[in-house]
């Protein structure tokens, strides 16, 4: 439980590019900043399909986080919470372009999705092969008779790991776009909330959770969510949000999936330990296995004290995607996970 | 005359620039109601980078301007405003760049085309609370404008009074498409902040269409 | 910039517990918890010195992060903020006792000391081979002519990596503690914190800065620090802090070092890549080599809005085994690394 | 007598953990002045769960009374009370079970050599506002009662009084040792938690002699 009011940083106008710039050079073994777009410090071989994803920042350790072998190609970087324009990303597709095809990953937002689109059109018109698929997860943000409304949130990286590790491989762009879908359609996540955030170059507060309540649905950059019940110990917490989750996923005893518990900035290791062990309590009493999970920073907002549950559905094809192995500033995957 | 001068929609957009930097913070602040508080950042960034291109570049043809400023919006930070404008601006200076010296009616229907492409790329329709509720209706104002006969003055006149209706309309909807479908008021009572800049952008126009018309 | 006063927790007296518990089943392939020690899924093998390390829990990832292959044998984990009491740690002692003794790895905190003093004097005249390494490096608890009166900080974690390497490859019991000694020796830590924290259980709020100011010097578990202009920006904290450490670490043009960006807890991604940028930056300036590199939450204050910086020297026999393989649930270093 | 009578031990730990719990807030109050704020949740816990242990236990003989308090300080939460109480205790019972019948002697020397291995453990000396600042006067004055011949009611009385002046008397002294060291003040002005549970215990056990002595 903190206050604070003072951030650490230089000139506001600069803040994006100045932690470009150091994130890269704390990685600089994986990582390289080309006209300021994240790309591998060596590419990917040639003949493979290139995955790129283009974002506003403010959610780190995701995207800057997940370019590397077994991940990413490029991401193309924009400002805090806000997609880049369109002139950007087509750098990002002629870099992450070789000679297979690029497949364009787009978290489902509107600035996101209309950019991502005009780059792609443009590309395509210029003879590039790009295919785009558009992901999301967030089960707050529309009902799921509407799914193809919903918001891209935490559990997006079960698709960046999915579709990295097969494009690794060298399937074609059909069988990522094919996969990113598929990886799509079996996930499922949602948040809560326990305080705003504040924009650190507009400094305007987002959200509607006021730091002493629990806002459930809340959208990673403040989009609005409903305050629950403050009696609700993390346990409650945990066994209403994994219902909600396995509802919409049509989930019976004997599924496995993997569950990711992820901090959306400052909430404590305790705390999320204590929402792994709820969470995975909850599955357990539906007879659903946990075979595989990612507890940690995966999307942020800022510094947000708050946590987002996302399971998704696993099968023996997944598994073996899923351990296969990641190495990127974020995050990584040994060859002998399991 | 019913010819389009270059000079003029250099200073339409100077002004454009202008005007909305004047706004940005109550354009913001509107957009923090149900989004997240940027949109008076990018679109004043945009327009005053707009600005100084075309101060640099001084172009010869009205088509050019135009696409200019798409360019700026396309090569900016981005958002759903980026898009939505870049687009706009690129459809509209691909219609003028169809007539070596476009009139009224180019534009009218370039005005349109922008209109359409925006509603086609945020896959919108009239009422949901977008900045399409203020082009549509500027882009019908000018085509009626131009089939009454009127010259350019007339014609931005009519569109700025439309978009501005249109604008004001969007405080009694509810958001169906961008961040603010999300609030669950969707965000009735106030104006959409892309709506409002459109108006504001038709606004500055007039101000300097006028401002020829009367010298 | 946050505001929050809601825990995500069931009941505060079972906080440790239940966080055991979460964190060691979302980690289950590389570590079990043995009568409330946390100890490697599969033993070191025999013939190797075990490594112990007991402390006060609400420093996560650390300690109980840093059980594995490649780092420690067992975390004897105590109340938030407190150490274990001889009873258990003497149980830790025995749980990671392959043969060739065992080194119990000490931070630099009074009671820390005497708990880890008393187990030691026990399980010695029970006929166990122990040696113990008091272990410190924050430079603003005490002068450099009283370094053993320093406390422990973030920049422990080159000690745990490193003696981590040597005992897995079987170094004898001297060797480790001396190699303790060594990484200790040249290793130097300073913080800044920018808030305060709440003690869970007590409810008691720790620490002298009100989350307006930059406190420089602050402990791990609040120790009060000296707040600084608040004109610094993130470049002149950094050069203030890296001048402090160098100075204290009395090197010159030349040397080379290996950097830590620590997160307290909930300082976002962003201003931490801005710290590693302005730091690097700052060591650049002074001649010194930044041969390896950390950014991250590596010991935290619950959700203390603060960072460390800390730097240790390194030579070609450190370089080795910094870059050893080591994995365990808040660290991984792969074979081929650099 | 002279002799200790072992459920009159018990029953001081009994009211050491009463009396503690009762102050538990203040200790952690004056803990948190400059350090980590938990000295009243260390004490009273481990006072607490020794008064169960040996309502449990039932112990023969006085050492097993001081040993069974040692564990419950060195298998609790530890923090330094935890190893400075389970060290003190396990020194006073281990001299306490040379001696088959022990008498205050013993009792007097017990409490000398806990307050002595608080100084080792601790490595501080007088002065350095920490337990041994109460610890190390009450063992003083509980010898010098010894010699003079008094009762164990005597030595318990003598050893209270002098325990509260050498708590009292770590107000006007400056940190040395424990967290308490990093505060620029010193924490001047409040005294050593640690000291203050120390004279709270010997006030505990004073009160539950003189009752007996009065009976
Ligand atoms: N799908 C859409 N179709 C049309 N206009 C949209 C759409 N989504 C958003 N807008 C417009 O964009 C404006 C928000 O722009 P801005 O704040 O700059 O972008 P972002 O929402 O990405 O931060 C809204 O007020 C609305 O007018
Ligand atoms: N080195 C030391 N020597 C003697 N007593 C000490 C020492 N360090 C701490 N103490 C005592 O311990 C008390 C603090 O106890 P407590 O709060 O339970 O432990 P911690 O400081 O580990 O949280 C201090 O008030 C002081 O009396
Ligand atoms: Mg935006
Ligand atoms: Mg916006
Ligand atoms: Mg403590
Ligand atoms: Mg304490």
């Amino acid at each position: 439980m903190i206050m604070r009011t003072r951030w650490m940083f230089n000139d506001r106008k600069n803040i994006v590019e100045e932690m470009l710039d150091g994130y890269i050079a704390a990685h600089s073994n994986l990582i390289a900043l080309s006209n300021g777009l994240v790309v591998r410090a060596s590419r990917k071989p040639e003949g493979r399909v290139g995955l790129v994803v283009a974002n506003g920042t403010g959610h780190e350790p995701a995207m800057i986080g997940w370019v590397g072998p077994g991940l990413l190609d490029v991401n193309v970087p924009g400002p805090i919470f806000s997609s880049p324009g369109p002139a950007q990303i087509i750098a990002g597709i002629k870099e992450a372009d070789r000679g297979a095809g690029v497949l364009l990953l787009v978290s489902s937002h509107a600035g996101d999705i209309m950019n991502a689109t005009l780059a792609r059109e443009e590309a395509v018109s210029a003879g590039l092969q790009v295919a785009m698929a558009i992901l999301y997860d967030d089960i707050a943000s529309a009902p799921s008779d509407r799914a193809e409304d919903r918001r891209g949130g935490p559990g997006l990286f079960f698709v960046w790991k999915i579709v990295g590790a097969l494009a690794e491989r060298g399937a074609n762009l059909a069988e990522c776009s094919e996969m990113a879908r598929r990886v799509r359609d079996s996930t499922r996540s949602i948040s809560g909330a326990m305080g705003t955030v504040v924009h650190p170059v507009s400094g305007q507060a987002l959200g509607n959770a006021d730091g002493t309540h629990l806002a459930v649905g809340m959208g990673v950059h403040g989009e609005p969510g409903t305050v629950v019940d403050d009696g609700l110990l993390a346990d409650d917490v945990c066994e209403m949000l994994i219902d909600r989750l396995v509802e919409d996923a049509e989930l019976t005893a004997g599924a496995r999936v993997a569950l990711m518990v992820n901090n959306s900035g400052s909430l404590t290791l305790m705390e999320l330990s204590i929402l792994y062990r709820g969470a995975s309590a909850a599955l357990k009493a539906r007879g659903i296995g946990v075979s595989r999970s990612w507890m940690g920073s995966y999307a942020t907002t800022l510094d947000q004290a708050g946590f987002a549950l996302a399971i998704s559905r696993l099968d023996d094809e997944l598994l073996e995607l899923y351990d296969a192995p990641a190495r990127s500033g974020g995050f990584w995957m040994g060859e002998a996970n399991s | 005359m019913n010819g389009i001068d270059t000079k003029l929609l250099v200073a339409m957009i100077a002004n454009t620039a202008f005007r909305l930097a004047a706004s940005a913070d109550e354009l913001s602040r509107i957009d923090a109601v149900a989004g997240d508080g940027d949109h008076g950042v990018n679109v004043s960034v945009a327009f005053a980078d707009a600005s100084a291109r075309l101060a640099e570049a001084r172009p010869a043809h009205p088509s050019d301007v135009f696409l200019i400023v798409g360019r700026s919006f396309s090569e900016g930070g981005g958002g759903s405003a980026g898009a939505l404008f870049g687009a706009y601006f690129a459809a509209l200076g691909k219609r003028l760049a169809l007539a070596a010296d476009p009139e009224v009616g180019s534009f009218a229907e370039g005005l349109e085309a922008g209109s359409l492409r925006v509603a086609g790329l945020g896959r919108v329709a009239l009422g949901e609370k977008t900045m399409f509720d203020a082009l549509e209706p500027a882009s019908r104002a000018a085509r009626d404008a131009v089939t009454a006969g009127g010259n350019f003055a007339v014609l931005v006149g009519a569109a700025a009074e439309a978009a501005a209706r249109g604008a004001a309309a969007t405080a009694g909807m509810v958001a169906k498409a961008g961040r603010a479908r999300y609030a669950e008021s969707g965000a009735v009572g106030t104006q959409d902040p892309g709506a409002l800049s459109v108006s504001l952008m038709f606004a500055a126009w007039e101000e300097v269409v006028m401002k020829g018309t009367d010298q």
